[in-house]
């Protein structure tokens, strides 16, 4: 780090220590001109930025202005009190992880997964859950101590409860990659109603994914853990695990 | 620029492609489809919904086919109704839509005043359908073709009203196609919503309001900026056909059309879409609308170097698929993409040569070339940098339909300012590259040349494979996309029936000859 | 412009009407981690933003954090109070303009530029003197109304002070384009002191281009105008014609 | 890739530039200059400044200047005073700095004395510089040289430990070159700043206290990273030689140094510059520092096409002028850039023609290549498309020292991520592009090679016109960069005199034997 950085001021850092420099672009539906770029220095600024440089004012057509912009801001965080929100992993291996699901648990633990709702993105949860895995960490199908059943895309909310029972599902693993108009916040929130109606939310362990989910808003949603961008398998299988045998202890 | 393909090759994967689809085309011809009688239905003029909402063409089938009528085909019912009510088609459907009556428990008229009627509203819809041809060709014409390739990008806002402030943003800044993508699934909806939609995920629906609301303003758009500005939307899923034919009455010029992708991406039934997608063809064939074939999503699921030949197997079946519905090869917009990693070493060599295999594959045809989707990230510079280079690839290799790839792809569908910074990046280098293609050649024998051979043989040894065990076979096989699906299984598998041997479907018979015959 | 638009409420545009969307991308010097990312998120909502998405965070080395963000801001705009301030000009042709200054004036106006101090940047200023112009528009040199006496780069305030003496100049002309620690603004403030003290302020007008000033901060230098990015010499042209012959009238 | 240059023009070209530089050396022998001095007190340790801040060098050599003595050169002088104070030259510039007393004045020691304490003074010198010389070559051998293009990039906050700071960070993030702009105007000093320097516009003072605070952060970053890492600075302007004896002594790899450079772009002196430029590029060869020459700025200021043959007749005559300082090609970083107008038409072919001609015109030389700056503009996203493909010209073409193009050129000097995002975009384009220069050709006669051809055979005319009229009149009639420079105007024409018969500079005298003798 930076000799000698305050941390509870920490400010972003363009060319010299806490000078604020941050990059914004933006489009207003005004025609382009010596007001547009007014309009958009004053919404700059009602930020809190100064030494605001307009380095773009461009026509992009049908009275739209589009803009790109060096500020300095005059906002900062205090760094020593931050507190993060994040699923708590502890990393195993798989050899490890099968070990003590077959000595605590004695059985497979039984993990269903699907994309739910109109969403058929399927890439995000077969990489958590094929062999294949993702970026060379293998998926949950791997490991001798899970049993999957990867019910593919579109499987509507209702037809996923159905199945969670029927195979008597320890884990629901659930994909959400569309977020367009927030339709994910629906479908998610339809599958936790679900569960609660059925009675099923206490005996599963119920895990969301996707690049624009955070542990936040899954536990907001009434998820037990939440994996956005990048998710390695063998973190979800650590956590799963982890929480398996806690619960079943 | 060469690759200097072994020309036995490649006539040999074309006859491959042709022995595997006449297989899977004799199945097609004996049967019919739901949604194809609701495409007769669409063009002798029935539109709008019931009072529940549902489509009128849904109302008709559906009343035929619980009542056993369809495999006769739905063309009698209308016109044995039409002459014994003295209604309009349309009158008829709104009035089964009430319940009023069952087409087919109408008493059956006579036989010959039947078939005048049959005639009557089949002169009349061809005569609809070749004017609004006419008309697009015609506009095309005078205000000429823009360059190739043609700068395509998406509006995908879910609010047409919202889709055609950007797209005539877009088209100011310099696109030459826009393409309104469909809302989320509405491909597995086995109906078109009707009318205006201001509501959508991930895109609008396709209805024929939208797609009139969109056309209006393109085309006062194109007198604007002096160039003909092309539509496109989806023909795809469960209502392919239905789709072309809107499509061919409200003037769109391109549709996502492929002969496979809704089995292999949307889970539907095989039949149904073979069937479907031959219908929904001869349309396009007819009215001169562009298809793009859907090769792209292969790499998307499987990886893009190992799997380059199912992408070079599928475009030669969809390729004779469309020769089958009487397209001629100008109209065919053979898909393939930009998907591999950024980070293999001489991937942009693999790029050039998959391009210009494509290119040099189907010498007529407009190939779409689609932008780098699965390997972008948040990162939207490095995207506008992979952008950058999937541009170059494309000037070079001289592809025709050019979709734009955003940087924020990983992110959000594009916002105004996206598809502007795509359009700049991709006239710069379109501009800047100009003849670079034509001043290059390849080193004989070296990396660019050796990986077209390689893709191409191997996709000669699939088609072998296939034409072995046939299509259906092997895509319970999972040779594309590394998906698999059942022959019977899938959506849709219940709207699929055998034709019986009164079947009739005069207007599909005749656009079907003036496709194929008079080669229009 | 899109119909119906709120002018009293003006919000960027990003996939629609006043959705507000932003790209923001900034560097915080910390290391990558959910502390970090927590950071980017408490900062960017500290200006005003929310449904904040962290699209990239990056470890750019030696403990900074690279991010690039989109979020909605909920700031706008009153489009219709916005007052511009920036240079008045009607455009005049060439000939117009000698014809105008040789029957007011009756003489050729006499210009003299440099670019100042330490800056060694001369093709800002000779797009606007030279000849050949800038972007096909000709430079002063062209118009026979002007006498032009360009003395190129890196000249001390007091040298410029001394040849506009010299010349009997009506007009200055300084281009800035080095503008790192603000150094422009020293250098212009220094000239303005000279010309003070000389009593020569007020005997002629003065104007200030380069790619980062505007008009606003060169009338707050004591600068009769200043040009920015993109500045055509006829528009300098017009100004010079117009405020001459107001002056001598 | 070929240009299939006809290798008698380039024998032709080559003739002519060492013509023109026959010429010039004559006068540049028979000259030293003030900074030529104070860089022999530098050698013989003379370091810090006076009471009034003035460097000890200066002041010595001011000493002997104005008291006639410098036309013998400073050496005797120094000697001289050593020898009668039983001083070490550093104590007796100090005690000149306390004005104790004149070097000129000292009573003349015994002549053998003297001549024993020069050579004693010299080898020790010598020795010195051969160590790190040996050090550096041997550290370079160790950790390995990266893969060419080498990742070059700027650090410029005015600040030295911002600058480590930042160095630090493109270093973890790939960099292998890191330069250290100077702060706006230094050219211009007639000085070396002395000291660590916290402020500086536009860059950091070139300064020997933070040369050596930068070599070591990235030595030991070097270990860290596992690469050798290569530091440059600037030999340009009044101070060129001094510079390049600091560097000697601190370890540099690499530094900006153009014969013609401070003549064209900073108005100074051409004789100055010319006898300057010498005494550097010897004091380079000698210690393995490889030069990189300003022909890019050419095209700032001139058409980058319609000039492009200026900076071709450029980049022969300062291989000249280094082959006669005993420098080896492959120190020579001969300079170029990617300066086309992006809107124009096949500029891209363009690019890629020049900067291949100046590739195979030195095929053992380290070519220095330049990105786009005067085109760049605050759309930062083009920028970042610009610099996408100046990076493939380069690793297309086999560039050697690649300074990257910043998105913010136009805007200020590089925030911490505009370098991340710079050096991100060329290990994509480097790894993506690999063998793409080895797998295409050139059609014969096409655009590139017809371009290529076009800017030889006017850079030939240029120089048989400069061989006519000489060099220095030709600089005067503007035929670099569009700019006039006139024989005896100019800054630090004073500090440029004619040697006397009795002018002695041993250790100058032993390094050009060195480097010219046994090629060292
Ligand atoms: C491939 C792809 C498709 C393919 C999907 C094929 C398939 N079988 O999955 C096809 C072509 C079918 C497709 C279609 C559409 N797509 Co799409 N698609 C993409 C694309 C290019 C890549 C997604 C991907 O596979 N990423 C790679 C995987 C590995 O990453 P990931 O999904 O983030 O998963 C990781 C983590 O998030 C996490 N994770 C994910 N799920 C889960 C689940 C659990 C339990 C856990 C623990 C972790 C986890 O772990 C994974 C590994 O780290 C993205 C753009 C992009 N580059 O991201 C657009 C994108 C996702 N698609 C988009 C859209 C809009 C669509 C369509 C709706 C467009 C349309 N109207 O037709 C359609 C319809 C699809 C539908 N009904 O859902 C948008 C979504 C916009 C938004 N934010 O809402 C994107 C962002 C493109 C864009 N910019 O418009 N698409
Ligand atoms: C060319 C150039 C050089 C050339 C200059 C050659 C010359 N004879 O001018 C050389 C190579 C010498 C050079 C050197 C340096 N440069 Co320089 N250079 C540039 C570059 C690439 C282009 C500038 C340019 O010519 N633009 C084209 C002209 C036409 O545009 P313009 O200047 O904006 O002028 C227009 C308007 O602003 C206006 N205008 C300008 N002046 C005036 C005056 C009047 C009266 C009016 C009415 C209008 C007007 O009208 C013009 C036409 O529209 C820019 C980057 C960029 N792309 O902008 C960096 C840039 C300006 N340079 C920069 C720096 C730091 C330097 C150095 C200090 C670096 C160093 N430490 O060595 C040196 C030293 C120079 C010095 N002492 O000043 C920085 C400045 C950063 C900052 N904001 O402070 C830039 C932005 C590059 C960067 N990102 O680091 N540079
Ligand atoms: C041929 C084809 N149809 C349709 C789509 C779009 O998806 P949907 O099935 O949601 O309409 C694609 C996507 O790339 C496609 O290639
Ligand atoms: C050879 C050379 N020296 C020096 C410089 C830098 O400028 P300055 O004269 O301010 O040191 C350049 C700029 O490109 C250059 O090419």
């Amino acid at each position: 780090m930076i000799p000698n950085l305050d941390l509870k001021n920490i400010k972003p850092y363009g060319d010299q220590t806490n000078d604020g420099v941050i990059q914004l672009s933006f489009t207003l539906p005004i025609p382009a001109g010596a007001k547009a770029r007014e309009a958009a220095r004053m919404l700059v600024e009602s930020m809190g930025f100064s030494d605001i440089q307009i380095v773009l004012t461009e026509d992009i057509g049908e009275d739209f202005t589009f803009f790109v912009i060096y500020a300095k801001t005059n906002k900062y965080v205090d760094y020593t009190s931050i507190k993060t929100f994040e699923v708590e992993i502890t990393k195993m291996g798989i050899e490890e992880i099968n070990d003590k699901i077959s000595k605590y648990l004695k059985r497979q633990v039984v993990i269903v997964g699907a994309t739910i709702g109109s969403d058929a993105h399927t890439i995000g949860l077969d990489s958590i859950l094929n062999m294949k895995g993702y970026h060379g960490d293998s998926g949950l199908e791997r490991y001798k101590a899970f049993k999957v059943y990867n019910l593919g895309s579109q499987v509507p909310p209702l037809e996923l409860v159905r199945k969670a029972r029927e195979y008597k599902a320890d884990v629901i693993l659930v994909s959400q990659i569309v977020t367009q108009r927030e339709i994910h916040i629906k479908q998610l929130t339809d599958l936790v109603d679900i569960l609660d109606a059925e009675k099923l939310r206490d005996k599963v362990l119920l895990i969301v994914g996707g690049p624009r989910i955070t542990h936040e808003l899954a536990v907001e949603l009434g998820y037990d853990a939440g994996f956005g961008a990048g998710t390695m398998p063998s973190d979800v299988a650590a956590y799963i695990t982890d929480r398996i045998l806690k619960r079943s202890s | 620029m060469h690759l200097d393909l072994d020309q036995n090759l490649v006539r040999k994967a074309r006859e491959l492609a042709k022995a595997v689809t006449d297989d899977v085309q004799k199945f097609i011809n004996l049967r019919s489809t739901d949604s194809v009688e609701r495409t007769v239905t669409r063009l002798y003029g029935i539109d709008g919904v019931d009072t529940d909402g549902i489509p009128l063409p849904n109302v008709v089938v559906h009343d035929v086919k619980s009542h056993d009528g369809l495999k006769r085909g739905i063309t009698y019912w209308i016109a044995n109704a039409c002459v014994a009510k003295s209604m309009s088609p349309q009158e008829i459907a709104e009035s089964v839509g009430r319940k009023e009556f069952s087409l087919v428990e109408i008493r059956p008229q006579k036989e010959s005043i039947v078939a005048e009627k049959i005639d009557e509203l089949t002169e009349e819809s061809i005569r609809k359908l070749e004017k609004i041809k006419n008309e697009r060709d015609s506009m095309l014409e005078t205000l000429g073709n823009p360059n190739q390739p043609y700068i395509y990008v998406i509006v995908a806002t879910g609010n047409i009203y919202e889709d055609v402030i950007q797209a005539k943003a877009a088209v100011s800044e310099g696109a030459d196609i826009i393409a309104v993508i469909r809302s989320t699934a509405q491909s597995l909806l086995d109906f078109v919503p009707f009318g205006v939609t201001t509501e959508g995920y991930g895109g609008t629906y396709a209805t024929q309001a939208n797609f009139k609301i969109m056309r209006e303003a393109l085309d006062e758009m194109a007198s604007k900026v002096g160039r003909y500005i092309r539509l496109t939307n989806y023909a795809s899923g469960l209502c392919m056909p239905e789709i072309s034919a809107m499509a061919a009455l409200e003037g769109l010029d391109m549709l996502l059309n492929d002969s496979m992708y809704g089995i292999l991406f949307r889970n539907i039934n095989m039949m149904r879409t073979f069937v479907d997608q031959y219908t929904s063809r001869f349309i396009c064939a007819f009215s001169h609308i562009t298809i793009n074939t859907g090769e792209d999503n292969y790499i998307k699921t499987s990886d893009p170097i190992d799997r380059a030949h199912t992408v070079t197997a599928s475009q030669l079946i969809n390729e004779q698929f469309a020769l089958k519905a009487g397209m001629k090869p100008e109209y065919m917009g053979i898909g393939h993409a930009f998907e591999i990693d950024p980070d293999v070493e001489n991937g942009l060599l693999y790029e050039i040569a998959h391009a210009l295999l494509t290119r040099e594959l189907f010498p007529n045809a407009t190939p779409k070339y689609m932008p780098p989707t699965r390997y972008m990230t948040g990162n939207i510079f490095k995207g506008y940098a992979q952008n950058t280079l999937y541009n170059l690839v494309s000037i070079m290799t001289g592809q025709s339909i050019h979709l734009l790839g955003m940087l924020t792809e990983a992110i959000h569908t594009p916002l105004v300012q996206d598809r502007y910074l795509a359009i700049s990046n991709a006239k710069y280098v379109f501009n800047n590259a100009k003849a670079l293609g034509k001043d290059i050649e390849f080193k004989k024998d070296g990396f660019i040349q050796k990986e077209a051979s390689r893709v191409l043989e191997n996709a000669i040894s699939l088609l072998e494979h296939v034409k072995e065990v046939g299509l259906m076979a092997s895509i319970e096989e999972s040779v594309f996309g590394d998906i698999s699906r059942k022959m019977d299984e899938g959506k849709g598998a219940d709207g699929v029936f055998v034709k019986d041997e009164d079947y009739y479907n005069p207007i599909f018979d005749k656009m079907e000859t003036m496709v194929r015959g008079d080669g229009l």
